[in-house]
């Protein structure tokens, strides 16, 4: 019955860790009141909240009335995006994001432009790159949004934030990041950064499901989302998730109390990957930044197979892997990222990502790579492609 | 997400390989939309004695192509060429929605190959055409 | 250290079933796999998210293509006005509601209001209910939803949804009610009440906080909520809050297999609390209607006196009980439903609502009896009103 | 949400009562906004020898009626009438946002029954305004 499971999809989701869940434990059974109640048990609730809140800004380094909790990542970019926009739309109605973003900016931007909102997408360079300077550009009077996300899902490249930020506020621009993917990954403070708007999301650094936080620096025009109750300021209703807030807290402070080593553990573990596999199978190739990426971050191209087969096969061996984001396994196409970042469709196919956790080892690893050559090679003598190019290359 | 016959099909695909001096080679599918496949047919006396297949793309591509091309082994050119998508998904207990492409793939790979045959064979062809199976023309009206 | 607590403010909140809990675990913890992603855990999740699914619909009485999971009650109500809203403003932009709604209704109807569509506000009876009459009279040509609650949080006052949702049928005017309080309290089925959209939340029935539901009929015109990545059908994009999901199918489950009993339950400790209270109390008044309202729901104004200061006492003795709506509790404004069953002011503001659970006890009723006569006298000898009102009766 | 000096002076509250033929009474507040106060005051040579206090209204109101009470007891007249709801709010280590009107509401009170005393004392008090602590007009820029 017992199944070996490699886990490496951490950019997925992560467990919840045991003293995470720990924390949360209390107001999932005695301490259930509702935080809006006056009585004993709904103060308690109102305490935890509340702590929890300001923990979130300490390590954030906003102030607490910053801090808006939500029920996901996505919604946290959802309403950032249309918050603002609307917001600010007597102001001009043209934003500004990246062609790499995830879904969840990509669709409600998208959802603007049809709308009535004008769009501009930042280009990326071969390494998911964006330029400064084509920021700088784009920015036109009736801008009103920049969002940029700060380190990409499928391929871990981490944005010059604060550069763009400056470059936002210069010219009076609301400047957004999705930082799901950086948060518990790298050190970020939102006032060093000089950002407007922050989404997060507790599940991506070993808190749980169905929690997320949107961090809006005082002065901000932002529009409500989930009109109801008084709950967040009267900007977020709904009665609160108070074992997911609590347990966001607790994740987010064992990440920013670990971050140096949980990075070192990381990169060693990244580095041995990628030169084992360079070592040992051709035709691949790591995309993404070398340098400016998440620590935790492989993500590799193979040639001449396709992507879905290899992750079933590595399953069939406990490794729980991704190719591209998870969030578009409903979906044909291949992803957007490796498309922007200019790989050709049966390359950016052939994409296999591995995000590394606490838990992972060195020999995880080798096993990993073990079972990723053996795949490749079976996948490669069954593929037309590889057929044509190894005929080619004979003749 | 997929039946356990996929999983079967897709674990231990049936017929992968090559035909040296094959008699009828077809290949469908392209690298946009992510799935090749290309079946080779051995045939002797208007009946399929071999078939190999080498496909690339998703597990549903494997499985389906290692199931079609056990569904016409043995069978006569024009049995085979009667093998429809419908036949192959039901074969499999069936693929997820956004799948079933895969079988429409395998039908026309296959009746790819029998248009190459064909053609060697000297007979006009002109008239016998081959989805690509990922247009999205036709592959929404099939099942 | 141990406090003796009485919670009878069930339609505040309650605590996560033990049973629900259990059901939760293995979500948590090893199974923390994204349902999006297609290795074993993925799919161990994604297994569990739709048997969760086809459990929900079958209580409802609906298909599990019409489910869609949702962040709270707050966000099915805001996603179901908003949405059906704007997916048929083509066709109008006018929609009925009632004037004892909950905020989760009110306000985002009163944001539409603000962004150009009309209101009709139904107006209730001395006990809360709605004269279908009244529907019938205010739905015109461009009228494109109603929206109608099924039992109020307040008064527990449950309306005639059948009858108001076949007046909305014939006249093909999309019907949507807020089932929050109903929903483990009385039998719903979607299908013999002929609605097309219900909201409800999994804390209101033993379930977990921060989860709830939204059922979209087959065909109902709506619009995305949450743009992102494709889940609940590209509908309500944001990874799946596991635990929460086959918590309140969980819960839902328990409520429905155990309707009848926890009926009875209810309605003995209400009818006893009804009747001592009446029986030792002067000067006070039951709110909402007598047969048709929510089991556990007694409401009562005590006259002289405001009710922040009876539920501080109550408190201090152990009884968490509500004034009003919870999520008012930020507000001064006394409840906009005891203003619109015509109480006056200083009847309103002196409310109590106690709303019982599985738990409670008819010891616990006549505790809480003793201590409600014990605490009105106190503040009413200290009461400037009453202090007038004894004198002119004297003279 | 109240800190524990609200919830003493909430739960025993001082000086509540009547004092028959009181030398001032001041009521302020209505029903609409939910909270009323009625101060009674005994006063003997410009000392407020006595004090007491009805009021209706949430736990706030309560405690600010008996924390204002406690802070003139014994006082002049004149001492009295400068009692700021910012006082009462210090003694009482603060209120939240939403109760803050309270305090004021007290202020008022007492400013009610000195003024209802100085015109018993045949003085012109057009001059002296009762707000009625809950119009919103002048409760925002208080604290
Ligand atoms: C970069 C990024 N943004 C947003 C999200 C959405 O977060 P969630 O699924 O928790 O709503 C994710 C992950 O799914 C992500 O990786
Ligand atoms: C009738 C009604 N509708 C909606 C809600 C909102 O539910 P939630 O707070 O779970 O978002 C509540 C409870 O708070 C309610 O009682």
């Amino acid at each position: 019955m017992e199944r070996k499971l490699i886990y490496v999809d951490h950019a997925a989701t992560t467990y919840i860790k045991p003293e995470v869940l720990g924390a949360m434990q209390p107001y999932l059974t005695e301490l259930f009141g509702n935080p809006s109640s006056i009585y004993y048990l709904g103060r308690e609730s109102k305490k935890a909240i509340d702590e929890a809140r300001s923990q979130t800004a300490y390590f954030l380094g906003a102030h607490p009335q910053e801090i808006y909790f939500t029920g996901s990542g996505t919604e946290a970019d959802n309403w950032a995006i249309k918050g603002v926009a609307y917001a600010n739309r007597k102001k001009g109605k043209h934003i500004i994001t990246s062609a790499i973003e995830h879904h969840a900016v990509l669709e409600p931007v998208e959802f603007l432009r049809k709308e009535g909102f004008e769009v501009t997408y930042l280009p990326v360079d071969e390494n998911g790159l964006i330029n400064p300077a084509e920021l700088e550009k784009a920015i036109r009077p009736d801008t009103t949004l920049v969002s940029i996300m700060y380190a990409n899902n499928e391929i871990g490249t981490i944005q010059p934030i604060k550069e763009l930020a400056e470059i936002a506020r210069k010219k009076g621009v609301i400047f957004h990041t999705d930082a799901v993917q950086a948060i518990g990954n790298i050190s970020v403070n939102v006032k060093d950064l000089g950002i407007d708007l922050l989404s997060m999301s507790a599940h991506k650094f070993y808190g749980p499901k169905g929690i997320g936080c949107l961090y809006v620096r005082k002065g901000v025009k932002l529009d409500g989302f989930m009109h109801g109750g008084a709950q967040e300021r009267k900007k977020r209703a709904g009665t609160e998730n108070v074992s997911g807030i609590v347990g966001m807290a607790a994740a987010l402070k064992m990440a920013y109390e670990n971050l140096d080593e949980y990075n070192e553990h990381l990169k060693k573990l990244s580095k041995r990957l990628i030169e084992k596999v360079f070592d040992r199978i051709p035709y691949v190739r790591l995309n993404g930044d070398r340098d400016n990426r998440l620590p935790g971050n492989v993500n590799f191209s193979f040639e001449f197979i396709e992507g879905e087969s290899l992750l079933l096969m590595l399953d069939m061996k406990g490794i729980q892997a991704s190719s591209g984001s998870a969030c578009t396994s409903g979906s044909l196409d291949p992803s957007h990222v490796l498309l922007a970042i200019g790989l050709p469709h049966e390359i950016a196919h052939g994409s296999l990502r591995i995000t590394f956790g606490e838990k992972n080892t060195e020999e995880e690893v080798d096993y990993i790579v073990d079972c990723i050559e053996e795949t490749v090679e079976k996948l490669r003598q069954m593929s037309p492609l590889y057929e044509d190019f190894i005929r080619k290359n004979k003749s | 997400m997929y039946s356990e016959k996929v999983m079967d099909h897709f674990t231990n695909p049936r017929n992968v390989g090559e035909i040296e001096n094959a008699d009828g080679v077809g290949q469908v599918g392209n690298l946009k939309c992510g799935d090749i496949m290309k079946v080779y047919l051995k045939i002797e006396n208007d009946i399929i004695t071999d078939v190999k297949f080498k496909t690339f793309g998703c597990g549903a591509a494997v499985a389906t192509s290692s199931m079609a091309t056990e569904l016409i082994k043995g069978k006569t050119v024009e049995e085979a060429s009667k093998l429809t998508n419908k036949a192959v998904l039901e074969a499999l207990d069936g693929l997820p929605p956004v799948k079933v492409h895969c079988s429409v793939l395998a039908e026309e790979a296959i009746a790819a190959a029998i248009k190459d045959y064909k053609e060697k064979q000297g007979h006009d062809v002109s008239d016998m055409q081959i989805c690509q199976g990922c247009c999205g023309k036709c592959g929404e009206s099939r099942e």
